[in-house]
């Protein structure tokens, strides 16, 4: 589909499964999602700038959030979104050796670590509220929900479009070492997992 | 030259006819969704201008019932009178609706949809569903937009920067669900510019025809590339942003509430950290498309090509650090203004260098005077004016009486309406024949560009003096100070030439839709262009090129001394085999 | 293509890895182990530290076209400015 | 017509503050003329005539140095010029010493003005307190201390060359010093809300006699 050639007289002979590159060197699906994530990343920057700001850059006082939050519960639950990245990439070698079997057992388990994740953190938002610790309550209240919010919206997102892809892995849509789309797909997961190890460490344990 | 033919026999455009709703409105190609873009975003910039004329009423005529106002209802206009608050209500709508629905979709939507993948020898963009989405979501974005507008409880009366805490305190402005409404539509339109961004970007740099060098793209691709970058990268923070305003309003978070600890001031730098590249966002695209204009209108290379590349960068890239000149007198700290004074001044500089080259292009050219290279001479002589005038404000100290005045009201119609906009209506003009096969009435469009800008400086150059005899901007009614009341005559001027500069588009409308039906043209290069596109025939097909077309120089060999003709499309040899650039 | 492009690292190395330095973290944070400013520098460090090795070997950045890397790093001085020109920002005041 | 432009400026810094103004129309004025002038030249001199041909010509290194370098020099001319006023009238260390406070407190829509009596400070008994006017004496160097109730409102005396945001929950400050009598308006610059258009203040400017006597005549 991409046709990216630099130079006029210098097409390689490409091979039948492998994805053309342009000036970045990245296949073009590979190229579209890394630009996404940097815009992700700005969209992170506001939510945890702001967070960092008003918690740091005005006098207020913060309360202990190992006190008000439950941290054993989200260690286990950051653990969890860890070993869905890991299977993650277990999914992504599967695809590129061609192993089919490995491909749908990896691509279940990451399904099921995040659905795990989301769950997890929908009771710890259950119990927080239960307790009263509300969006309203205080600037912590205000930046601890918008932040991990967006963040279970994005594993949310995610959930939903593995199991897409889970469903076309056992169609056969990614035989014959077709990767791109587990590739591509894995990038989002990881950088989802990449934010939740810096909200986990800001906004949990310091 | 040689016309591809629409049916290719292989290679990638075997593109089966799709049925009408899956080819005309659910449709993925490039060319119909740039099309769906400018449609709907000229709805909105009539909308935009007929709510600036209800605001030039108001200021023109203070407590004069507004003709046929009594339709607006007795809640928002007593007696056909227009009420302060939803004067203030016209005054947000106008400035939203024309920088998110009219100029951005206009420049961006339609002009990098359309000209990115044909310019670039490209068959679509790297991802044609997602650019699908990008316009079917601005559909619940304008949704949302035109809702608050008459939304209960009044239209938003914050103005289109909406400053915390007045935005998300209903208390103190007295508008609930309009200003709820308002922060939807700029989410949702934050998305799909985000799309549209991600696709741009990642064409441009994977789907380049062989021989498509980065130093062989046309301005006005390079022009969309960069500002597709900064849409990636800002208009990110600006949704966090508006997420965090919709909260304080929706979930009683305190981000920007003073009573819970948040800062008011926090959502300036965040806003405005969008908003200066935004100001880009706006203005890159038109000085690109005007640079292709230019070049093709004066019949000669582009005057240093790469100079204006890398000034776009220089402007881009200073775009980032400036944001903080728009709160001189919020009660920042005065050294980091000091700060962003001389980032902001020194923009001036890669301005300048674009605006010389232009005139370097047109010094010894050929030019014809045709309505699109009309209008980009236009936007030249008028941004020139706006250029100039952001001078007076980014110097911080004379700022601080210019500051929030008609001024800066002057100062940003010159740029988006004399910059943008001319810019816009040459691309339109310019591309027409393309899009629909049809050229537009030359004598029409004459009409239309002579009317408009002299209209357009009776009203915008007066503003000018309203800001230095310190003339607030957003005030319902400037009689209330005493040294505000000898202005009303001049109001009034302005008012009358801006119900004259709306009459001035009648034209350009009714040549819009009529042209529609006029015979298609045979010509299928009608301005001897060199742009890749005008070597397909018009309308393109679906697919747009048979096989990729081979590039085999730059985009502006015009009048070389060594060619018959006064033009060399892209892929046509260079006499001799000579290798430029 | 280039053989790098598919090279595997030992993802379950790394996965260890990750564990390790989790427990680490909450070590450090539970048992408040280091003064209050230490604490958050170490902890700051330890998150890095993770993301680092996340966007590295399962993002396998570690294995890209060095000028992807250098256009997708890029951006992040911007995020830099503008949180620290805020905080210099609101640090005037009392 | 004389309305047309500037209030006669009254305030110790703002003639020259009016002097950079012009200095940088007089800049941009010349830029104006130059492009706009050259642009008729140019659309007249070489219209498209047929049969002729453009001249092919791709850029001149030398002209971009000079077109970079001209306008470079000047804007940094301008900026350091700027930076010199620009401290003098926001730089916290430019407030003079011994300035008498005002503190300023605006709310929806009015101004809340609480000016210290014979005593020349603040929180003290003698306090005068006085909505949508505002008494100074000539010649005497005052801080205004600007705080908002509700909204962000900004602090305007055209006559002053001033303005200065008042944002709640936050203290700014600015300061001023009157060079002439009379009365001003203060107005404010910031939209605050449906009544923002009605919030003028008076400014009194007095010579130190009658502003004394005023003074005087509150206390009673």
């Amino acid at each position: 589909m991409a046709h990216a050639a630099a130079m006029p007289d210098a097409a390689p002979a490409v091979p039948a499964h492998q994805p053309s590159a342009g000036t970045l060197g990245v296949y073009t699906q590979k190229l579209g999602m890394w630009v996404f994530l940097t815009s992700e990343v700005m969209f992170f920057t506001a939510l945890i700038g702001s967070y960092v700001i008003l918690r740091w850059g005005t006098a207020t006082e913060w309360p202990d959030p190992t006190k008000t939050l439950a941290v054993g519960i989200t260690a286990v639950n950051t653990f969890i979104l860890i070993c869905s990245s890991v299977s993650m990439v277990k999914a992504y070698a599967a695809a590129v050796h061609d192993d089919q079997p490995g491909l749908k057992k990896w691509l279940l388990t990451t399904v099921v670590g995040g659905a795990t994740f989301v769950g997890i953190q929908f009771m710890e938002y259950r119990n927080l509220l239960h307790e009263g610790f509300r969006p309203s309550s205080g600037l912590f209240g205000s930046t601890f929900y918008v932040m991990t919010g967006f963040h279970g919206f994005h594993v949310t997102c995610g959930v939903i479009s593995m199991a897409y892809v889970t469903l076309r892995a056992f169609q056969g849509k990614y035989a014959g070492g077709k990767y791109e789309g587990i590739e591509t797909i894995g990038l989002y997961w990881h950088f989802v997992d990449l934010v939740w190890i810096i909200l986990f460490t800001i906004v949990y344990l310091i | 030259m040689t016309a591809t033919t629409a049916q290719a026999s292989h290679g990638h455009a075997h593109h089966e006819e799709l049925p009408f709703i899956r080819k005309y409105v659910f449709s993925s190609d490039h060319k119909i969704i740039a099309i769906q873009f400018m449609f709907l975003s000229l709805l909105f910039l009539l909308l935009g201008g007929l709510l600036a004329m209800a605001v030039r009423w108001q200021l023109g005529f203070p407590g004069q019932p507004l003709p046929f106002g009594r339709l607006l209802g007795e809640g928002v206009a007593p007696s056909g009178v227009i009420a302060p608050k939803f004067y203030l209500g016209l005054v947000t709508m106008h400035a939203t609706y024309m920088i998110f629905f009219a100029i951005m979709p206009l420049l961006v939507g339609t002009f990098a949809n359309y000209l990115i993948p044909l310019k670039i020898g490209a068959p679509d963009m790297a991802f044609p569903r997602l650019n699908m989405w990008s316009f079917w979501l601005m559909i619940p974005a304008g949704t949302f937009a035109l809702l608050s507008l008459y939304a209960e409880g009044g239209s938003p009366a914050a103005g289109w920067t909406g400053y915390a805490p007045l935005s998300n305190t209903p208390v103190y402005s007295g508008v609930s669900t309009g200003q709820i409404y308002w922060c939807l539509g700029i989410a949702v339109f934050a998305l799909s510019s985000l799309l549209g961004s991600v696709n741009y970007i990642t064409t441009v740099i994977n789907l380049r025809a062989p021989g498509m060098h980065w130093f062989r793209l046309p301005l006005s691709v390079w022009a969309l590339f960069i500002t597709a970058i900064l849409a990636v990268l800002a208009v990110p923070i600006l949704a966090g942003a508006i997420i965090m305003l919709l909260f304080d309003q929706v979930l009683g978070t305190h981000f920007y509430l003073p009573s819970g600890g948040g800062q008011p001031l926090l959502w300036q730098h965040l806003f405005w950290f969008f908003g200066h590249p935004e100001v880009y966002i706006l203005i890159l695209p038109a000085m690109g498309i005007v640079s292709d204009i230019i070049a093709n209108g004066s019949r000669k290379p582009i005057f240093g090509y790469h100079s204006m590349v890398y000034a776009l960068c220089t402007i881009a890239f200073l775009g980032w650090v400036v944001w903080g000149h728009h709160m001189f007198q919020s009660g920042m700290n005065p050294t980091l203004g000091t700060t962003f004074m001389a980032s902001t001044i020194l923009i001036a500089v890669p301005t300048a260098i674009k605006v010389f080259n232009w005139m370097g292009t047109m010094w010894r050219g050929n030019l014809q005077l045709h309505v699109p290279m009309l209008n980009a001479i236009g936007f030249v002589a008028m941004f020139v004016i706006g250029g100039l005038s952001g001078i007076f404000m980014a110097s911080a100290p004379v700022d601080m009486y210019i500051h929030d005045t008609y001024f800066i009201v002057a100062h940003i119609h010159y740029v988006l309406f004399g910059g943008s906009l001319f810019a816009i209506f040459a691309g339109i003009y310019f591309w027409y024949p393309k899009m629909f096969g049809r050229q537009m009435d030359e004598t029409l469009g004459k009409w239309h560009f002579w009317l408009t800008f002299v209209t357009y400086n009776a009203t915008f150059f007066p503003m000018h003096i309203l800001g230095v005899a310190g003339h607030m901007r957003r005030i319902y009614d400037p009689n209330t100070y005493e040294f505000l009341r000898p202005l009303q005559s001049l109001n009034t001027f302005i008012s009358v030439s801006a119900f004259l500069l709306l009459g001035s588009q009648l034209p350009f409308m009714w040549n819009f839709v009529r042209s529609l039906a006029r015979p298609k043209m045979t010509d299928i290069n009608p301005w001897r262009d060199n742009g890749l596109e005008w070597t397909l025939p018009s309308p393109p097909p679906h697919g747009n090129y048979a096989t990729p077309p081979i590039v085999l120089h730059g985009p502006y060999e015009y009048s070389r001394p060594d060619t018959a003709e006064d033009f060399l499309p892209q892929d046509q040899p260079l006499p001799a085999h000579q290798e430029t650039r | 293509m280039p053989a790098a492009e598919h090279k595997h690292p030992n993802y379950i190395a790394i996965w260890i890895y990750l564990a390790l330095l989790t427990a680490a973290e909450l070590t450090v944070a539970l048992l408040k182990l280091l003064p209050r400013n230490w604490l958050v520098i170490a902890l700051l460090f330890l998150a890095v530290w993770k993301a680092l090795l996340v966007a590295l070997y399962f993002m396998h950045l570690k294995f890209e076209p060095r000028r992807l890397v250098v256009t997708i790093i890029a951006p992040l001085p911007l995020a830099v400015i503008l949180i620290l020109a805020i905080l210099t920002e609101f640090a005037k005041q009392p | 017509m004389q309305h047309w432009w500037f209030p006669e400026n009254a305030s110790s810094y703002g003639g020259q503050l009016d002097a950079m103004f012009y200095v940088i129309l007089y800049i941009t004025g010349i830029v104006f003329f130059v492009v706009e002038i050259g642009l008729l030249v140019f659309v007249v001199k070489y219209r498209g005539r047929p049969g002729r041909k453009a001249a092919y010509i791709e850029g001149s290194t030398r002209a971009e140095i000079v077109w970079t370098m001209i306008p470079a020099i000047t804007v940094v001319l301008i900026a350091l010029f700027s930076q010199r006023l620009w401290s003098l009238v926001k730089s916290p260390s430019q407030i003079p010493a011994d300035a008498t406070p005002i503190a300023v407190e605006a709310k929806q829509f009015e101004w809340h003005f609480t000016m210290p009596g014979p005593d020349g400070r603040l929180g003290t008994d003698d306090d005068i307190f006085r909505k949508d006017t505002l008494h100074v004496q000539v010649d005497r160097d005052y801080v205004v201390e600007l705080q908002a109730r509700d909204v962000i409102h900004s602090f305007f005396v055209p006559a002053f060359r001033l303005k200065q945001d008042a944002v709640p929950g936050m203290t700014t400050r600015a300061w001023f010093r009157a060079t002439r009598t009379g009365t001003f308006e203060i107005a404010c610059a910031e939209l605050c809300g449906v009544g923002h258009y009605r919030m003028p203040a008076q400014l009194l400017v007095q010579s130190p006699a009658e502003f004394a006597a005023w003074q005087a005549a509150q206390g009673q």
